[in-house]
């Protein structure tokens, strides 16, 4: 059933490796890093709002 | 220290002043007064070298007024604020400071701040500040200022009641200290000098 | 009465907040499994194309990317209508949430468009009508993120970029016609749905990753836009109440 | 209603009048554009023919975009802006009237000047009437769709540049039509039917833009 | 005639009021007081319709104030002065009235321009005026007007003693001829009126 | 002396990440520029490629002119250029920081994705690096130059149209060194002659051009 002879087949896709793989690669490359990058700056926003908040109860506080 | 003698000035056709001098020692404060389009601003932008008047002659300590030494002594407030929109007042303070070639500490600024009353606001880019709290902005330059003369054209505009009091204050203590002031507005306040003098221009 | 005010309840951060958390893990999990699913069928199992040879497997990304990007801005556009009508909060929340996912489906588009031409047309780039306006709708979504990056209230913000969404979603159209009347090189023949040179495996795999796709830019949507409402929202007492027992990096 | 649009457009040519670099200044620009294509491309003039519908539209678009930037910014930033929109008539009338002050201003004059430019480019009689043609029906269309983004980026710094990234995009179309109904007939296809579809266009966005630009001034103004 | 109820404004993160509310008949004058960023602009734009408040309402003559007939008889003046720099004086008042849907002679522009003192000037670019002089321009447009309610932020700023004495005497005119008015002002001022409604925010 | 260019370029890249537009709206510009040509010209590669040099040349020049109304306009609505003019060092110097800093936001990131714009008009590698290699030596005398007219036109209503009426004749040299740099490697006649003509112009505009700019300042302050 799989298509392929052998890994190397796989990965030489025919000839058109680079192309297929550039493509490939592009897409993982940004499907990880988008994540990545929505979290990172989840994160610092929480942060930030915690640091305004805490601010903020101090100073009604005072 | 600072005297000028016989000026003109000529604004398109006409001619707003001429012959005028005066002369103006430590602690001393000069009050510009006139109405509306007498050419008090015009007069200032003179003193401050950026309008050549057309006769006459303007010395600082005895020296024309067009070098660095004069431009190191001098502090200027005009009609407009000097303030960046986007920056906060916190860095417009800054900012201002290190392109007048100063010393400004972080803490020194953020007192000079909760002196104008913008404490809690130091980190609110300035376009969203009301007309009032950037020209408070703009004044908060002069709580650190040890430059011996101040031009200020019309600083009391847009200020409630207790800000015209505190600038009112810190003009005093700027005089006390043996400082020039040149400034026009047209609003009554309270200064204490050493001597006021009053120039009207008509 | 009572769907109206259960539309009104979802349509409230305040519910749909707790409720984009809890099914984020979902799309995530469906998507992993249509793309591995897809990637199976079209890596692995489907056979070479006859005309294109091994090549053709960009297919499986080119078309579910350039399908999302497309999409995505009519979603988009969707939304922008439902706030600009109803002064909802929630639309220009997901209008934002949405752009940058768009932008990159588009990004993503050309890229492995480009990958594919230097082989099948010899050149990376050519001006023809598909290619044309898949640039210009990149430049849609760029234009959009910078406006409303530009606009610091974001009440306004919202509304300056949804009626930039509704102006441009009417040139959308106007383009594709528009370039009807050019030479165009990029053939829809060429693996066609139609024929029947295209494998059923073929077309499975690429379904599958469409899938993939589509639920991998939800969760992605959902993602931000929790951001985005603790921040527009830090005012509200449900976020305060959020934001005292979260600990930033490893909530659940 | 038509009383309110020709007050503004007086008013506006009025201001154009007084600051004399206005019309000149686009004109110019689009000439030196026009100019500086051949000194980047070099001289032969077959190459040069076939550029020319191309090149002209272009820095067509491109005059009329910079001037776009002060569309609205001045009446803003005076304060003027904010009388019009509490003014007893809706907005959108107003816009109109300043759109048509801003193709009189800068759409027509390139129109004027173009077959003079073409001749440079070598072109035919023919390519010559169509450009003109094209450039004179094709600019409101310019300046209507240019209003919604002057309007949008209203207020925003950097709003100059921004304006182009917003309204490139939607000049797309007209330049396609504009450009290919010179090539159309420099071809011997005949260019009517896309100067149909660009006076199609400009109709639809000289009466659907204003609109749009007038509710994007609101948001501005909050 | 006018009315506003639980009026609530917010700007960026701050809540600057709530729960305002005021009605003010014909021949009164609200004076809006309040320091530095109290939210005294943010209430005037509300009032002329271009920042929709966060709750509440605003009613005139009983209807709500988003129709062309409020705006006709509302006239407004700003921080900003609404003139443009490269017209005249007289050219200036003529085309705000015809953008305005109004009435105006060339004579009853110059009249108002030589009351606001700006004879002889009237043919001068308006870029040429001083500060003072450019807001003259803007409330000779007061001189003629008919229409009932009068919105002023801050009128005085840059006139000189005269020029605010003139002022308070048209402002005190329209509020007996039955008409209404809501101002803000920073100085002190004397206008002659029914009644002064005094709204403090803070 | 250097503290008063860094303060300068300091507070001005830092407006420029405040207002984020700025960078990225330059870029975008160039990118939409380079992009329409091909639209109102045709697909053809073979022309393409021709052009391609030119096209990308006149692209950065718009691109850089676009911005410059904005260099001093800024500072001189709100006061800042007024305090700057009578500060105790050299106005040149002040004018210095502000140019690098505009070469920093609208020339430095032209010069870096002009290769991939390259691409799209199928040119070659070594044409690719030519390119990239000419508007990075080019783009500082833009600024330079840009300055100058930027002071020149400051406060004129109009300004920005203005501008580009007396900016462009005198981008016109660098219009042609950058180009013909990238047409005699393509060519394969070596571009370094011009290359280091294109770097002379540079390092002769930006050594001059701030003291022109800054008493054309004083000027418009009067
Ligand atoms: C940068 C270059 C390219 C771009 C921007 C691009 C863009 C697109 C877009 C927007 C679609 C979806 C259109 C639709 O479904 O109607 C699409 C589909 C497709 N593209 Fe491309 N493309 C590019 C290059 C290529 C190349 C080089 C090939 C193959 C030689 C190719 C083959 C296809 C195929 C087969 C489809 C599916 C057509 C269908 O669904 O009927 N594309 N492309
Ligand atoms: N767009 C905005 N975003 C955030 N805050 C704003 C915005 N506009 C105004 N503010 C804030 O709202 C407050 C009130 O501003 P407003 O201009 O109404 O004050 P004001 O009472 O008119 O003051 P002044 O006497 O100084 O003119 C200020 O503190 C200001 O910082
Ligand atoms: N560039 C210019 N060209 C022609 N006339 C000018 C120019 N600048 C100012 N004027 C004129 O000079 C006069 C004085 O202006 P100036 O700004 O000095 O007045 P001022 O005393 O400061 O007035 P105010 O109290 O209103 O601020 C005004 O009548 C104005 O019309
Ligand atoms: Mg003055
Ligand atoms: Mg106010």
């Amino acid at each position: 059933m799989i298509h392929w002879a052998s890994f190397s087949d796989f990965i030489a896709m025919g000839g058109y490796g680079f192309y297929v793989w550039g493509s490939f690669g592009m897409t993982a490359l940004i499907m990880a890093i988008e994540p990545i990058v929505a979290r990172r700056n989840r994160i610092a926003t929480i942060t930030r709002l915690q640091r305004q908040l805490r601010a903020e109860t101090r100073n009604t506080a005072e | 220290m600072l005297e000028a003698d016989n000026l003109e000035c000529v604004r398109g056709d006409r001619r707003l002043f001429a012959g005028l001098g005066f002369k103006l020692d430590a602690g001393e404060l000069l009050y510009l007064q006139g109405k509306n389009g007498s050419g008090k601003t015009s007069l200032l932008r003179m003193l401050i070298g950026l309008l050549p008047p057309e006769a006459g002659s303007i010395r600082w300590k005895g020296e024309a007024i067009n070098s660095d030494e004069y431009r190191a002594e001098l502090c200027y407030l005009g009609h407009l604020n000097a303030i960046k929109e986007e920056l906060t007042p916190l860095e417009n303070l800054l900012a201002a400071a290190r392109l007048a070639d100063e010393e400004l500490s972080d803490d020194d600024a953020l007192d000079a701040l909760e002196q104008v009353g913008l404490a809690g606001r130091e980190d609110l880019a300035c376009k969203y500040l009301s007309q009032g709290q950037k020209r408070r902005v703009a004044l908060a330059r002069l709580v650190k200022e040890k430059r011996p003369l101040w031009i200020l054209d019309e600083p009391f505009v847009a200020l409630d009641m207790a800000a015209v009091d505190w600038l009112s204050g810190i003009i005093s203590g700027h005089l006390q200290r043996g400082g020039l002031a040149v400034m026009t507005t047209h609003q009554k306040v309270n200064i204490a000098a050493g001597s006021v003098r009053e120039l009207r221009l008509s | 009465m009572t769907d109206r005010l259960n539309l009104y309840r979802f349509a409230s951060p305040a519910t749909f907040y707790p409720l984009a958390g809890a099914m984020i893990p979902y799309f995530v999990a469906v998507s992993v499994v249509f793309g591995i699913a897809g990637l199976w069928l079209g890596m692995l199992v489907a056979p070479t194309d006859f005309q294109q040879g091994e090549g053709y497997r960009i297919i499986f990304i080119h078309v579910p990317a350039s399908w999302m990007s497309m999409f995505i801005y009519l979603i988009m556009a969707f939304w922008a209508a439902i706030g600009l009508a109803f002064n909802t909060r929630l639309s220009g929340m997901m209008a934002q949430a949405l752009a940058p996912t768009g932008a990159l489906m588009a990004f993503l588009s050309l890229w492995t468009g480009a990958l594919w031409g230097k082989p099948m047309w010899g050149t990376w780039w050519v001006w023809d009508a598909r290619l044309t306006s898949e640039l210009i709708l990149l430049f849609l979504y760029i234009g959009y993120m910078a406006l409303t990056a530009a606009i610091d209230d974001a009440r306004r913000a919202d509304k300056a970029g949804g009626l930039l969404l509704l102006v441009g979603v009417v040139n959308i159209p106007i383009i594709y016609f528009s370039v009807q009347w050019w030479n165009t090189l990029h053939q829809g023949s060429s693996v066609n749905l139609a024929k029947s040179s295209m494998a059923t495996t073929m077309l499975w795999g690429m379904l599958l990753m469409a899938m993939c796709f589509w639920m991998y830019s939800i969760a992605m949507a959902l993602m931000r836009v929790r951001t985005i409402m603790l921040e527009r929202e830090r005012h509200t007492d449900w976020v305060k109440a959020e934001l005292a027992h979260i600990v930033a990096g490893d909530e659940k | 209603m038509l009383k309110i649009i020709t007050a503004v457009i007086s008013r506006d040519l009025k201001l154009a009048m007084r600051r004399q670099a206005d019309i000149v200044s686009a004109l110019f620009f689009f000439i030196i554009v026009v100019s500086l294509f051949p000194l980047g491309i070099g001289p032969e003039p077959d190459l040069l023919r076939k550029l020319a519908p191309g090149v002209l539209w272009v820095a067509a678009l491109l005059a009329t975009m910079l001037s776009l930037p002060r569309l609205f910014a001045d009446d803003h930033r005076d304060g003027t802006l904010e009388q019009l929109a509490i003014a007893p008539h809706p907005l959108g009338l107003v816009v109109t009237g300043k759109v048509i002050a801003h193709w009189l201003v800068s759409g027509l004059p390139l129109a004027l000047i173009a077959p003079v430019l073409g001749v440079q480019f070598d072109l035919s009689a023919e390519a010559l009437v169509a450009i003109t043609l094209s450039i004179l029906i094709g600019t409101p269309a310019l300046s209507g769709i240019g209003a919604i983004g002057a309007a949008l980026t209203l207020g925003l710094r950097g709003g100059g540049v921004l304006i182009s990234l917003l309204v490139l995009p939607l000049y797309i179309p007209v330049l396609i039509f504009g450009a290919g109904a010179v090539d159309a007939t420099v071809t011997g296809l005949g260019g009517e039917g896309h100067l149909s579809l660009l006076a199609a266009l400009t109709f639809a966005s000289i009466g659907f833009a204003p609109w749009a630009a007038a509710a994007a001034l609101k948001i501005a103004l909050e």
